[in-house]
């Protein structure tokens, strides 16, 4: 009977799981922010703001709902939903303590990978739907972009699974439990330093963000989205930082293995993904944005190249040392 | 070259020119020399740096323009000013000299409805297009109704 | 676009190569990358300069042009105000309107009336007062939904008067200041002194 | 506002194939300090042309001065350049001085010189963080320059506002020297942010300099060549950073700042990143002579002429002068002709920041729209001075 009901509610408490972390998880961005400009953040509601989040989706969710004239109103109203999604189903592989998760895929890398660079339809539905020159702009920014970022994310993601010899992330997990593969000499920094650094421009967070780029394109693709569907795609966004943030700390921080009884291992798993996003945030927070050539040149011409030869120096390492016999 | 030696060759190209002070110098030209003054003070007096061109309305005299030129190297000011004539609102346009000219004159067609000849884009820079009237002009008081917004 | 035959878009392109510096000195750009992500973390340390304003109310210097407003005399507990106009003469954007009501000993305003959403809180008013009748506040918390509660008639100035703390600014300090011999400045100051 | 006639060919496609589009920047737009709006045709992300439309704001200032007499307008003149009121007060009243050969106390020279000094100070800071702002977005790095650049700016219009009374347009000029003396203990206070302000600059060239982010997005883009320059008449740092040394507080000197030890920042790349350093030159430059005329403050009256009682008090007599100040943002100046009674005859306001903004449509062909942005903060318009 268990294993019947286990696949149907299972998806349904992950993704409520998530929804209540991702909304969490702004208010830990505002706070932190915040504190990194000399101010205090969210203050009003609730004790410290903890109930902002709350109010925010309210707001949002009893906001107007606008759709310009000129829109293309299937795209246009499809395509939150269509971002969405795929933000969410990235969850769907991702196991939060052994044998705690929707699915354990054999290749789930490979899934989350490929999921989550689908997010990249739902982004151009959005800006060709809007029919406004600056989603426009924005959308073809992000074709570029997304498609450029997505090898680097890729390559730098493989090392750890080079490394564990499997594309199951429970295996990948396991594998860590003498050595984070963070702490794999230089190997292991220079691929978690190219994991954030892709991973910051997959996500489109500044200083990558152009396509949101609001002094100049105002706010990108989402120039035109007001209420519910703008929360959705806020809400897919940070889905989908959230979803990166855990894959960084299951591929390199080691996952769940930590101090204490087995039961905390989620919890710790959930600290160190609070910790990579903790660094995406200070990087987003400390930078100026560069230009969109600049993004593609930086990865095409430096970041592409660099982990390509990271992951095949990772396998001269590998199969040396099975070969030694260490 | 001094403002003093500047003044010398003002006095012996532009005989015609009244010529008053040393810092700044303020000469006065006929409308007609005002393209070959404004290009001698860029070319010859390198007076190249284009500080404001405006206009005054001296009532029944009236309209007259003012150009401010510094030569920065040396520094020589030289304000220089035609007299349009009563009833007179076209001058010939400095842009092919000075590029600051450009907004300048456009600012002063809105303002006073000086016909900048030669002027590639003479419309109005600060008011709206539909605008009545010029309003610096003494003429145009301040209370001088106008169309409400469109 | 007129008069860009200077810089061509090719000649701009030019420029803009000829000029990158080539971003390949490794150390120096993680250098740079650290010390700027030193300087935030850094800042998350410090203490946020927010004030929480309508909770805590800040402290207005002694100066502070704020509201406006009338006062009494301190000894007659009169009105100060003599209606003489002058503060309607200098307004520049002439949002004071006074009328004269003579009497016997001295003048008095019959009406006095301010609009203060106008107001751009110059103090050239309260400069050239010759009786200390207009005064500024240290205050501006008159927000209102309503514009016409901003029409500020005699009574009104006299209420806000005697609600907030007044300013260190009267005119004859204003001007006693601005006074431009040192001697002349005591003389004045002396005269003032002697009929009292 | 009817649309600017834009000609058609901008808009056609053209021949080679490639599309164009015409963009509206503005009037408004996150990026547009104030309200400016630039037509822009692009070529995928490249500026082909620019069209600028300006006068949003335009109030009418030559006229309204027409109408003002010299005591009332220097307070209305503080709301041309709103971001630097201290220097547009500066120009006007020092037109009226030179016309009518007024004295100024010493002590009301130094007093202006330290305003404006400061202002210039709180000026820069506030472009700083600004066009990081527009390069680096509110919701990146950009915002946290900004926020520093406000927190610390708000240090200065504190001592402002203990000085005057108020925070952003203050009034504090008059014909003849300056309407307030510096309190007790306000010497004091600005030592002592000065030296905070000095070490924050610091702290601020460390997280831009060398900074790759920053540096693409700053180093050859915008070029303006000297002859360019001139020739537009753009003014301050800008003509600085295109290899003229040119400041008015050394080449035209006034209220006393020839007895101030200051240097003359030049660069001559003429890109976003020259102005960049010209203006955090300035800032460290603007402190020093604060410092200085702090500490040489002689004692005296402040203002030669008696303190204001009526309307009309300030006569000036018959005559014309064009005088300009070095203002935060090039030269402020303002050509005045009176007719010998309390109100100027004609007031001609030449903002540094309308002479500058013209720039634009001779530098911004060829760059890309995130170029734009960038180009444009480091031109620093303020739309109260461009449109008067």
């Amino acid at each position: 009977m268990l294993e019947l009901v286990t696949p149907l509610i299972a998806p349904i408490v992950v993704l409520h799981v998530v929804i209540g972390i991702v909304t969490y998880v702004t208010l830990l961005e505002r706070k932190f922010a915040a504190r990194m400009q000399s101010r205090i953040g969210p203050y009003r509601v609730g004790y410290h703001g903890v109930l902002q989040p709350i109010a925010d989706a309210v707001k949002l969710m009893m906001k107007e709902d606008v759709v310009p004239t000129a829109a293309d109103k299937p795209v246009y109203n499809l395509a939150p939903i269509v971002f969405l999604v795929p933000c969410m189903f990235i969850f769907a592989t991702l196991p939060f303590a052994p044998g705690l998760g929707v699915a354990d895929l054999n290749i789930g890398v490979l899934f989350f990978l490929a999921v989550s660079s689908m997010e990249i339809v739902g982004l151009f539905m959005a800006g060709w739907g809007s029919n406004n020159k600056y989603a426009l702009l924005s959308a073809m920014r992000a074709v570029n972009q997304v498609i450029s970022y997505d090898l680097p994310f890729v390559f730098s993601a493989l090392i750890p699974v080079v490394l564990a010899g499997s594309l199951k992330l429970s295996d990948i997990a396991a594998a860590q439990s003498g050595l984070w593969f963070i702490f794999y000499p230089v190997i292991g920094q220079l691929a978690f330093i190219a994991f954030i650094v892709s991973t910051v421009a997959a996500e489109n967070r500044a200083p990558f963000d152009i396509l949101e780029a609001e002094s100049e394109l105002v706010a990108g693709f989402r120039v035109e989205y007001s209420g519910m569907k703008f929360a959705l795609i806020q809400l897919g966004e940070y889905a989908h930082i959230l979803g990166a943030s855990f894959l960084g700390a299951l591929l390199f921080l080691g996952a769940w293995s930590g101090p204490g009884p087995e039961w905390l291992g989620p919890i710790w798993f959930l600290i160190k993904a609070m910790l990579v996003f903790l660094l995406v945030t200070w990087v987003r927070w400390s930078f100026v944005r560069i230009r969109v050539d600049q993004i593609l040149a930086l990865s095409w011409k430096a970041l592409l190249p660099a982990t390509l030869l990271l992951l095949l120096a990772t396998a001269v390492v590998v199969v040396w040392r099975a070969n030694a016999g260490l | 070259m001094t403002s003093d030696q500047a003044r010398a060759l003002i006095a012996e190209r532009f005989s015609g020119a009244q010529i008053d002070g040393t810092y700044p110098i303020t000469a006065t030209v006929s409308t007609d020399q005002w393209v070959a003054f404004a290009r001698f003070a860029s070319d010859e007096l390198r007076c190249r740096f284009f500080s404001f061109l405006t206009a005054v309305d001296w009532k029944d005299l009236g309209l007259e323009v003012v150009v401010r030129v510094d030569n920065l190297d040396d520094n020589i000011a030289l304000l220089m000013k035609t007299r349009l004539g009563p009833g007179v609102s076209v001058c010939p346009s400095i842009m092919p000299v000075y590029k600051g000219a450009n907004w300048m004159e456009r600012e002063c067609y809105d303002m006073f409805g000086i016909h900048f000849d030669g002027h590639p884009d003479l419309r109005r820079i600060l008011l709206t297009d539909d605008w009545v009237g010029h309003p610096l002009l003494k003429s145009y008081a301040v209370d001088t109704p106008h169309p409400p917004y469109r | 676009m007129l008069g860009s035959e200077l810089q061509t878009v090719e000649q701009v392109r030019a420029l803009r190569d000829a000029r990158r510096t080539d971003g390949t000195n490794v150390f120096v750009i993680v250098r740079a990358i650290l010390s700027a992500m030193r300087m935030t973390a850094m800042n998350l340390f410090r203490k946020p300069v927010t004030v929480h304003y309508p909770e805590k109310p800040r402290t207005y210097p002694d100066r502070y042009r704020g509201l406006l407003a009338l006062v009494y005399e301190k000894d007659t507990e009169e009105e100060a105000c003599i209606g003489c106009r002058l503060c309607e003469m200098v307004c520049p954007p002439a949002v004071i309107k006074v009328e004269m009501l003579k009497g016997e000993k001295r003048n008095y305003a019959k009406t006095f009336t301010l609009e203060l959403y106008a107001c751009e809180f110059c103090e050239l008013c309260v400069q050239v007062c010759p009786t200390d009748a207009i005064v500024m506040m240290k205050s501006f918390d008159l927000a209102t939904a309503d514009r016409r509660e901003l029409l500020l008639d005699k009574d009104r100035l006299h209420a806000i008067g005697l609600q907030h703390e007044q300013s260190w600014a009267t005119g004859n300090k204003l001007r006693d200041m601005q006074g431009p011999p040192k001697m002349a400045r005591t003389e004045h100051a002396a005269k003032e002194e002697t009929p009292a | 506002m009817s649309a600017p006639t834009v000609t058609p060919k901008r808009v056609e496609l053209d021949y080679t194939g490639s599309e164009r589009l015409t963009m509206n920047m503005g009037p408004q737009h996150p990026s547009a300090h104030g309200v400016f709006r630039a037509v822009l045709t692009l070529e995928g992300e490249t500026v082909i042309d620019v069209d600028s439309v300006i006068g949003y704001l335009h109030r009418c200032h030559e006229k309204l001065s027409e109408t003002l007499t010299y005591a009332q307008y220097p307070s209305i003149a503080s709301k041309t350049d709103y971001v630097a009121a201290m220097t547009s007060e500066f120009a006007y009243v020092r037109a009226a001085e030179v016309i009518g050969k007024f004295e100024v106390p010493k002590r009301a020279q130094y007093l202006r010189v330290i305003t404006a000094e400061l202002q210039r100070v709180a000026s820069h800071l506030l472009w700083l963080g600004t066009w990081c702002m527009d390069m680096g977005g509110a919701l990146g790095g950009g915002a946290t320059i900004f926020l520093y650049c406000i927190r610390e700016r708000e240090l200065i219009l504190d001592l402002f506002e203990s000085l005057v009374g108020a925070r952003l347009l203050y009034g504090f000029f008059q014909v003849g020297g300056v309407r307030y003396d510096i309190p007790s203990g306000w010497a004091d206070s600005c030592r002592q942010t000065v030296d905070v302000i000095d070490q924050r600059i610091s702290e601020y060239e460390r997280m831009l300099e060398n900074n790759p982010f920053f540096m693409a997005r700053a180093q050859g883009v915008g070029v303006i060549s000297r002859e360019l320059a001139e020739s537009v008449g753009i003014s301050g740092p800008l003509l600085r950073g295109s290899g003229v040394a040119w400041d008015l507080r050394r080449a035209d000197p006034y209220s006393s700042y020839e007895d101030f030890e200051f240097k003359v920042p030049v660069e001559t790349a003429g890109d976003c990143f020259a102005r960049y350093r010209v203006r955090m030159v300035e800032f460290r430059e603007s402190l020093k002579i604060v410092r200085q005329a702090l500490d040489k403050l002689p004692e005296g009256p402040i203002s030669s002429r008696p303190g204001l009682k009526s309307v009309a008090q300030t006569r000036v007599p018959k005559g014309e002068a064009y005088v300009r100040v070095e203002g935060a943002r090039g030269e402020v100046g303002c050509y005045l002709v009176a007719d010998g009674s309390a109100k100027p005859y004609r007031m001609k306001w030449r903002g540094a920041s309308f002479s500058n903004l013209a720039i634009l449509p001779h530098i911004i062909p060829g760059h890309k729209v995130a170029d734009i942005v960038a180009i444009m903060g480091s031109v620093d318009p303020v739309f109260g001075e461009v449109d008067r």
